[in-house]
């Protein structure tokens, strides 16, 4: 049944992806309707006007997104059936290699993440219509975008479905391939051209690794399906070759820090909605490949695994929020706070790891499904960010930071969607966020309960960095709230913003914040349904997480940690309403606008505020070799003696220290390299036949 | 029964928390030998500001009147979680120290967005202060949760302190690491003397004061009192847990009274100890901070790597 | 058996019409109709060996079995699509005064020409025979090099025939030495070059002449494919001829001289026991795959560009063939497939691009998708395709490439992957700054006809997606002949 | 078996060998053009007459026809043709002078010595007497493209590859009692076309760069562009 539900979702990815070719058809498409509805005068007259010139762009545009809801929508449904069902389907689709048909399974891991898809396809399908007005008029085809962006859905779900390697590298480099079409959409502008090039690049090999990985592991299963690979008996050695080829193709994938230089440079410059679902979601499927292999195909565990994921984790997550501090283009921003998410789900899953291998099975699953949850939990918020950044640009038109201000007087709508997404990006209780952060701290601290002291001790200091992480991220996002929305509008453009009137980019947001509370507010019910999950995947269930009934989360044991996140929201509303009402009723004073005292200075104006820079000018200084900043000032003086300022201008960027240490030597040395091979093509004949020549002795010497 | 107890004890607290702050205004004065105002002082203050009517700046949003409430919502909580007086009280089972720390995190972040609603240099200077300060306590304070979670085997407040109770005085070096690491946390959270001076409105050296610049009038008065039960509760904290004698076991009258009169003196020592520390100390520059702070880390660290070192004595297998 | 006659028959009639007609506008539809009939013969004989087996002609002289039979059929079939797209681009060269009459009738008979040759190679039988065709087809071929009478397509063309011939010269000493330590065994007479005799009991052969003859043999036909120390030739060949006989040689005159030396390979591995071949092979292949993936990045010309990544596939199909593994073969035999017809649409794209650039030159060509997407499109999903992404054939055989060689030689892998991604980042770092950008002002659209482009890729992702059963076996078989073993 | 127990024709047979050696060695000295086809017109010739006595001596009549066949190809056809082009290209006066002729002959000897070691394993296995002339074959093949390598003209490659196709024809014979009758035809006409093509291309390459001096043949080069 669930595979049924799957099998329409990839098919309505694809038929979008199609209909998307009939952009700018208009014409053949009437006439083509006319003549194959003849026969049937009434069909053929509403046909007509179906199909007729004026509103032709609008309905096509409506009708690609609806059909990209109705995937998301039955992506949900196969995923809800598999987790609650728990059943394993498998089925062999005619196509592939002819001894290796396509293998497709759908097990409760595959439909979990199959929810974290589906969730935000829904949100975008609505939002994007509504966002995609702003390309019409461009110079880039429609068919493309539409084209790619169906594929790039249809690519993500198959690589759920998949069960044997050839499939899964079919459908994960399809997810590349189209995702880069998209990055590059608006080639005009160099910079996504370079983003789209460093993008491929980097996903092609993160692609060859994946493939050595399943190939290691084939090699000693007897074939390319993963039932044969579960049953492969690898040597210590060997697995732990295969682990680590895994993990640098699913990180380069997931953005994994030495491997995350491509994140930044693609996601600001895709449109919004696909950003929001690269962001979201695509970072979740490599998350889903790296947990299929490391969990799934190869079972066994190590110990050495988990403390290097926990490790990579740990660096991802606070160096990522440090370079998100920093970053004053929106888009980037949000990018750099997807890769310390997806630390944060790494951290998670080494946690996890080291649990199992040193035998205690309880904790790993519950490691795991914290990791899980946050998986969910920061697709739902990232695409409301996303679609958040997007409503901005399509309203301001501009990315920079520092441009905007005062916005949520003008634009009440999009400020509270976006609260909500700060709040639960920043993990603050009654959100989403809070729940899987809380769960991975509850994990760490039963590090207690390991026997090897290294890992006693490395452990807390890791989770203390996450700490420092989580408290980081809180001032990352309540800065880009405050310099964003709140204050005095700092540009002309940031001024005269008005509200969001497409229906479809407000229940976009507004479905996704819903969620957020929802999941925050109940997540026992939530983890009860993943309990075929880990059941299936790892032989546990996490039995007592609802022991104090199914409003309280309780993970390891009752007295050990709970927390009630509807008595917290109940309780805190109902001080607040009684606060309100003694103070406000009793005295009967409603507050009287004035200027504000700002000590006596007076005269505000919007330069008099805190810009982003200059609110996380702390951080940079505390945390400075962790960056390579660039500053510059430049004073222009006038007067008698130059002695009165004219202008200060001061510049200031903050470029990835990951270029200069990693990627810039790279190129140089492989330009170096070739430049060296050149060398052979000399141009002159008579060389080339001493090629020839000494080629021929040179065997000849060998073989005698 | 025990939800009207607990009830009761989160109005106990909430009612004794300007009554601390009073006391520790006194022993300040007195040890500047100075006259110092009633201990009530602080009542009146509240009282006072109730009565005035609050002034709303123009370019304030929704997000301006309706910070106060939030944050002292959000702190009243924290205070129904914390056992003041006796322990397994059914509110404790809402949470644990870690969603304490989200709760403190939750009503920074709306104090932070309304010092920056305002669109004031102040407001951004004390919010981002704020929040480096509060980004850098965070390690330290979960480093001692740590250690606490390590040996108590659990992070919820009550069943702690009856785990400490039950073991008898036991002087456990992990303990004093991690008691030390939390009294620095308590200043830098709280915004008392070395870190951010409460008292002053000189532009440059405040922090929690910059923030709260614009507030007037009743909001005010939520504010101060959200600050001053915030203060109680680190209080508490330190002294249930680590000195749990005396609080009450049971819901009996007797073992209440008691739990009562030693938490009072309790806190009044403690109280004495952090105005000594003020009186000394002189505030220190903003990027001085990050050393105390990482000090603070460095004790908690080495209250967990003590534990694991001296105190598991787990054999090796 | 019929089919066999037709095959070679009608590029023979073709090429003689030419000779008559090559100047008038009706050359290219003779060209056209020639493609066809010998595709359909093709079909014929490809249905008539499926039904039959392999079969044999004219006292054996011409042999067809699973491993040829496919191959002649992809022969014609790009020989029918470039023929297509040749004719309208050569009546643009010939207005735009590049060409004269004299010079297209003899562009159109070395066409048929050349496809005579390839038809011989494939289907002969004796070895001799084998080397006569080769050397025929590199003759036809080098004066439509310098069919532009430029200084720089008469040098490229002159080196290709000094380069050529001399290498074709030592397989000749090869085939001699074969036709030696065969005629010890099997006595003087006339089958003794004939390759199913010698397949047959080719354990019986002297190993050290065997030995010594295929070191001639593979490099002599190295040199036709282009393997790396051997490959000066070819992308002075590909840039400076037209562009339809660069899509032809590079997608299936390389793959002939690929089928010969596999052929010989079959021969030697019953002779000696060790795997000096597969290991020669595989050691020739890696370092054409990782030296022409290295050279892609300095190439400022776009045909010149594309010749590089035809020696750096043919490389890995050379390496796949040196594994010699059940999985490494399948792959080989299928990359030879997906490559000629990937490579024969972007040389078919590069032709118009260049035409509607007026250059060739890489850093003049520019938003090729604004001015006219269809080439655009054309070029970048044909790079994307060649580049192996899936679900483009191509990726398929690398995939089973890499997994073959990580089953049986792990230590190479590292290298396969260095070698990949150079190749990509060297081919796409040109291609997307051509394709995408705005035009430089006064780029118009030109009359391209963009069907064979969509054919091939179309043909490329249909392999990619699932390979019909029909083919499937073909290779099965193929595999079984050369490697001994089915993949499973 | 050595050579006094083998019988007239069979010695002549191996001096004829020596011979074209002798005409390999003597064209890498050259460094006039018309000597040089010269010389490579007595190799022709020698080859005929080699082909004939073997003819005679393992009795296999169509040797004949192959002798006669290549002793009109190379041994007249192709060096008038050549003689042709030199005096129309006004080239006979061209000094092509070896930067270093010992070092060149040295490398030579090198070759023919090189060649016998590595047919050794060919020779001591078949019972055909005239096996030992294989190394000289595999010499001559071999001297071919070391005069190709040595030599800036044109012409002079042109020579350099027809004494490789001479080599091989002449390995042919002696191996094996030559190559069926199909293969000889081919090998002949393809060598006359190559002929043919080469004087096609001695007019084109003249009329691109007005000489024949291969090294100005190296535009298409990426060396540090």
């Amino acid at each position: 049944m669930s595979l049924f539900f799957a099998y329409v979702s990839v098919l309505f990815a694809l038929m979008s992806a199609l209909t998307a070719l009939t952009a700018s058809k208009q014409k053949e498409v009437a006439n083509l309707s006319r003549s194959a509805l003849q026969h049937w005068p009434a069909l053929q007259f509403k046909a007509e006007n179906l199909f007729c010139e004026s509103g032709y762009a609008v309905r096509h545009r409506n009708f690609l997104f609806i059909l990209l809801g109705f995937s998301g929508l039955f992506a949900v449904l196969a995923g809800t059936t598999t987790l609650l069902s728990g059943s394993i389907t498998t089925d062999i689709l005619p196509l592939g290699l002819p001894w290796l048909n396509w293998h497709i399974r759908i097990d409760p891991l595959s439909g979990f993440f199959l929810c974290v898809l589906g969730l935000p396809l829904m949100a975008v399908s609505l939002y994007g219509s509504g966002y995609v007005r702003e390309y019409e008029h461009g110079k880039h085809s429609m068919a493309a975008l539409g084209l790619f962006t169906g594929l790039f859905v249809a690519g993500m779900e198959m690589v759920l479905l998949a069960d044997d390697a050839f499939i899964f590298m079919i459908a994960w480099e399809l997810m590349s391939v189209a995702s880069y079409f998209l990055v590059v959409f608006q080639h005009h502008h160099s910079a996504n051209r370079h983003a789209g090039f460093l993008y491929l690049l980097m996903a092609e090999i993160g692609a060859i690794a994946i493939i050595l990985a399943f190939g290691v592991v084939a090699g000693f299963g007897n074939g390319l399906t993963f039932t044969a690979m579960r049953s492969a008996e690898l040597s210590a050695t060997w697995a732990s070759i295969a682990f680590i080829l895994g993990l640098i193709g699913f990180g380069m994938k997931a953005g994994l820090m030495p491997l995350h230089a491509w994140l930044p440079e693609a996601h600001p410059v895709a449109p919004p909605h696909i950003s929001a679902l690269m962001s979201g979601v695509m970072l979740k499927i490599a998350v889903y490949g790296f947990i299929r292999f490391s969990f799934d195909l190869l079972n066994q565990f190590l110990w050495q695994w988990g403390v290097l994921v926990l490790i990579l984790g740990c660096t991802t997550a606070v160096l990522g929020i440090l370079y998100a501090l920093q970053q004053t283009n929106l888009k980037r921003l949000l990018a750099y706070s997807s890769v310390e998410n997806i630390g944060i789900i790494f951290t998670a899953l080494g946690l996890s790891l080291i649990f199992f291998s040193s035998g205690m099975s309880e904790l790993g699953t519950l490691g795991l499904i914290a990791a899980l949850l946050h998986c969910l939990n920061h697709a739902l918020f990232k695409s409301l960010l996303f679609m958040v950044a997007g409503i901005i640009w399509h309203k301001i038109h501009d990315h920079n930071l520092e441009n905007l201000g005062g916005l949520i007087h003008r634009m009440p709508k999009t400020a509270v969607f976006f609260l909500v997404g700060v709040l639960s990006i920043s993990a603050l209780p009654p959100f989403n966020g809070f729940v899987s952060e809380w769960l991975i701290f509850q994990t760490a601290l039963q590090a207690g309960s390991l026997d090897s002291g290294v890992l006693r001790s490395l452990i807390p200091s890791a989770s203390a960095v996450l700490a420092l992480t989580s408290a980081l991220a809180a001032t990352c996002f309540v800065k880009f709230y405050g310099v964003a929305f709140l204050g005095l509008p700092r540009t002309h453009h940031a001024a005269h913003a008005n509200e969001i009137d497409h229906q479809g980019m407000v229940t976009g947001p507004a479905f996704l914040s819903a969620c957020c509370l929802l999941f925050g507010i109940f997540p026992t019910p939530l983890i009860n349904a993943m309990g075929n999950l880990t059941q299936q995947l790892t032989g546990f269930q996490l039995t007592n997480i609802s022991s104090l009934g199914w409003l309280w989360l309780t993970p390891v044991s009752q007295n050990t940690a709970a927390y009630a996140p509807l008595y917290v929201l109940a309780g805190s509303m109902a001080v607040g309403g009684l606060c309100y009402h003694f103070l406000y009723r009793r005295t009967g004073l409603n507050p009287r606008k004035a200027e504000p005292w700002d000590c006596g200075f007076g005269g505000l104006n919007a330069h008099m505020q805190y810009t982003s820079g200059a609110f996380s000018m702390p951080i940079r200084r505390i945390f400075q070799p962790v960056f390579d900043i660039k500053e510059s000032l430049e004073v222009q003086h006038e007067g008698p003696a130059s002695t009165r300022v004219k202008s200060i201008r001061y510049q200031f960027q903050a470029p990835d220290p990951v270029w200069s240490k990693l990627y810039d030597p790279i190129t140089l040395a492989v330009n170096r390299l070739a430049r060296f091979a050149g060398i052979i093509q000399t141009g002159n004949i008579r060389t080339y036949l001493g090629y020839s020549f000494f080629t021929l002795i040179f065997l000849l010497w060998v073989i005698s | 029964m025990s939800w009207l107890l607990a009830f009761l004890e989160t109005l106990l607290f909430i009612a004794a928390a300007p009554l601390l702050a009073g006391w520790i205004k006194r022993v300040k004065c007195r040890l500047q030998n100075r006259k110092s105002p009633s201990v009530f002082q602080p009542y009146r203050n509240l009282l006072k500001l109730y009565d005035k009517q609050p002034i709303l700046p123009h370019p304030a949003s929704w997000i301006f009147p309706a910070a106060p409430y939030i944050v002292f919502a959000s702190t009243v909580l924290s205070a129904a979680i914390v056992p003041l007086v006796a322990v397994n009280l059914p509110t404790a089972h809402i949470a644990d120290m870690i969603v304490l720390v989200g709760f403190f995190a939750l009503s920074r972040t709306f104090l932070v967005l309304a010092g920056m609603d305002i669109g004031t240099a102040f407001g951004g200077m004390g919010a981002s202060r704020e929040m480096t300060i509060s980004s850098l306590a965070e390690p330290s304070m979960l480093m001692a949760v740590f250690t606490l979670a390590m040996t108590a085997h659990t992070t919820n407040l009550s069943e702690a302190i009856n785990y400490v109770h039950d073991t008898g005085l036991v002087l456990r070096p992990s303990y004093v690491f991690a008691l030390g690491g939390l009294m620095m946390v308590t200043v830098a959270e709280t915004g008392r003397v070395p870190v951010d001076n409460p008292a002053t409105h000189l532009e440059l050296t405040m922090i929690h004061e910059a923030m709260i610049l614009e507030y007037s009038g009743r909001w005010l008065a939520l504010i101060e009192w959200a600050s001053q039960i915030k203060l109680m509760l680190y209080g508490v904290l330190i002294a249930n847990i680590f000195f749990p004698w005396g609080i009450a076991q049971d819901f009996s009258p007797a073992s209440l009274g008691l739990g009562i009169v030693m938490i009072a003196i309790k806190l009044a020592i403690l109280a004495v100890i952090l105005a000594l520390s003020e009186v000394v100390l002189a505030k220190m520059r903003i990027f001085r901070v990050q050393e105390y702070l990482s000090f603070a880390y460095l004790l908690s660290v080495l209250g967990m790597l003590s534990h694991i070192i001296l105190e598991a004595a787990r054999v090796y297998r | 058996m019929i089919g066999i006659y037709l095959i070679l028959f009608i590029p023979l009639v073709g090429m003689s019409l030419q000779a008559f007609y090559g100047a008038t506008p009706k050359a290219a539809i003779i060209n056209l109709r020639c493609n066809i009939l010998s595709l359909i013969s093709s079909v014929w004989l490809a249905i008539d060996v499926l039904w039959n087996g392999s079969l044999f002609a004219f006292d054996r002289m011409f042999y067809i079995d699973s491993f040829n039979v496919y191959l002649i059929a992809l022969t014609a079939f790009v020989g029918l699509t470039t023929s297509i797209f040749s004719g309208p681009y050569m009546q643009h060269e010939q207005d735009s005064g590049r060409l004269s009459p004299k010079r297209l009738k003899l562009y159109y008979s070395m066409y048929q020409g050349f496809m005579l040759a390839m038809y011989l190679v494939l289907t002969t039988n004796n070895m001799g025979v084998m080397w006569v065709a080769m050397e025929g087809a590199t003759l036809a071929t080098v004066l439509l090099v310098s069919l532009y009478r430029t200084p720089e397509s008469v040098e490229a063309a002159w080196k290709y025939f000094i380069l050529c011939g001399v290498g074709i010269a030592q397989a000749l000493f090869g085939t001699v030495l074969l036709y030696f330590a065969a005629e010890q065994k099997l006595g003087v007479g006339g089958d003794a070059l004939l390759w199913t005799v010698l397949h047959e009991n080719s354990s019986s052969l002297d190993p050290a002449i065997v030995g010594l003859a295929f070191v001639f043999l593979l490099v002599g036909y190295g040199t036709k494919i282009g393997l790396v120390p051997l490959h000066s030739w070819l992308p002075d060949a590909h840039s400076e001829g037209p562009t339809p006989m660069s899509a032809i040689l590079s997608g299936l005159l390389l793959n002939d001289a690929l089928y010969a030396v596999v052929r010989c390979k079959m021969l030697v591995e019953g002779a000696l026991n060790n795997h000096l071949a597969g290991h020669l092979m595989m050691g020739f292949g890696l370092l054409s795959f990782l030296v022409a993936s290295l050279l892609l990045h300095r190439q400022t010309d776009i045909k010149r560009l594309f010749s590089y990544s035809s020696i750096e596939h043919m490389g890995l199909m050379t390496f796949a063939f040196g594994v010699g593994s059940p999985w490494a073969t399948f792959a080989a035999l299928f990359h030879m497939t997906t490559h000629s017809l990937t490579k024969s649409a972007i040389f078919v794209t590069v032709g118009h691009a260049s035409q509607l650039a007026g250059t060739q030159r890489i850093e003049k060509i520019r938003g090729l998708i604004l001015t006219q997407p269809k080439i655009g499109w054309g070029l970048l999903i044909g790079t994307v395709a060649i580049a192996g992404f899936p679900p483009f054939g191509v990726f398929a055989s690398e995939f089973l490439v890499l997994v073959a060689t990580m089953h049986d030689y792990p230590w190479i892998t590292p290298l396969l992957l260095l070698g990949i991604g150079l190749a990509f980042a060297g081919l796409f770092r040109h291609i997307q700054a051509m394709v995408y950008g705005e035009p430089p002002e006064g780029q118009t659209p030109i009359t391209a006809n963009l069907w064979p482009v969509i054919l091939h890729l179309a043909l490329v992702l249909w392999l990619g997606l699932a390979i019909p059963d029909f083919l499937g076996n073909w290779f099965n078989q193929a595999t079984l002949l050369i490697s001994g073993g089915l993949p499973q | 078996m050595s050579i006094a127990d083998l019988n007239l024709y069979q010695q002549a047979i191996l001096l004829l060998a020596g011979l074209i050696a002798l005409t390999s060695f003597l064209m890498l000295g050259q460094s006039r053009l018309v000597r040089l086809v010269r010389v490579f017109a007595l190799q022709g010739f020698l080859l005929a007459l080699a082909t004939a006595m073997a003819a005679n001596v393992l009795n296999y009549p169509h040797l004949y026809i192959s002798a006669g066949l290549n002793l009109l190809m190379k041994g007249i056809l192709i060096p008038m043709l050549l003689h042709r082009l030199i005096r129309r290209l006004g080239l006979h006066r061209v000094m092509d002078t070896i930067e270093h002729p010992a070092r060149v002959m040295m490398g030579g000897a090198t070759l023919l010595i090189f060649s016998y070691y590595v047919s050794l394993p060919v020779i001591n296995h078949s019972p055909l007497f005239t096996l030992n002339a294989i190394a000289v074959s595999l010499a001559v093949v071999l001297l071919g493209m070391l005069l190709m390598i040595t030599r800036k003209q044109a012409v002079a490659h042109v020579v350099g590859f027809m004494s490789i196709e001479n080599g091989l024809f002449f390995a042919a014979v002696v191996s094996t009692y030559g190559m069926p009758m199909i293969v000889e035809l081919g090998i002949a006409f393809d060598v006359l076309v190559a002929a043919v093509l080469f004087g096609v291309f001695f007019f084109q390459i003249n009329a691109s760069i007005d000489s024949l001096n291969v090294d100005h043949l190296s535009k298409l080069s990426e060396v540090d562009k």
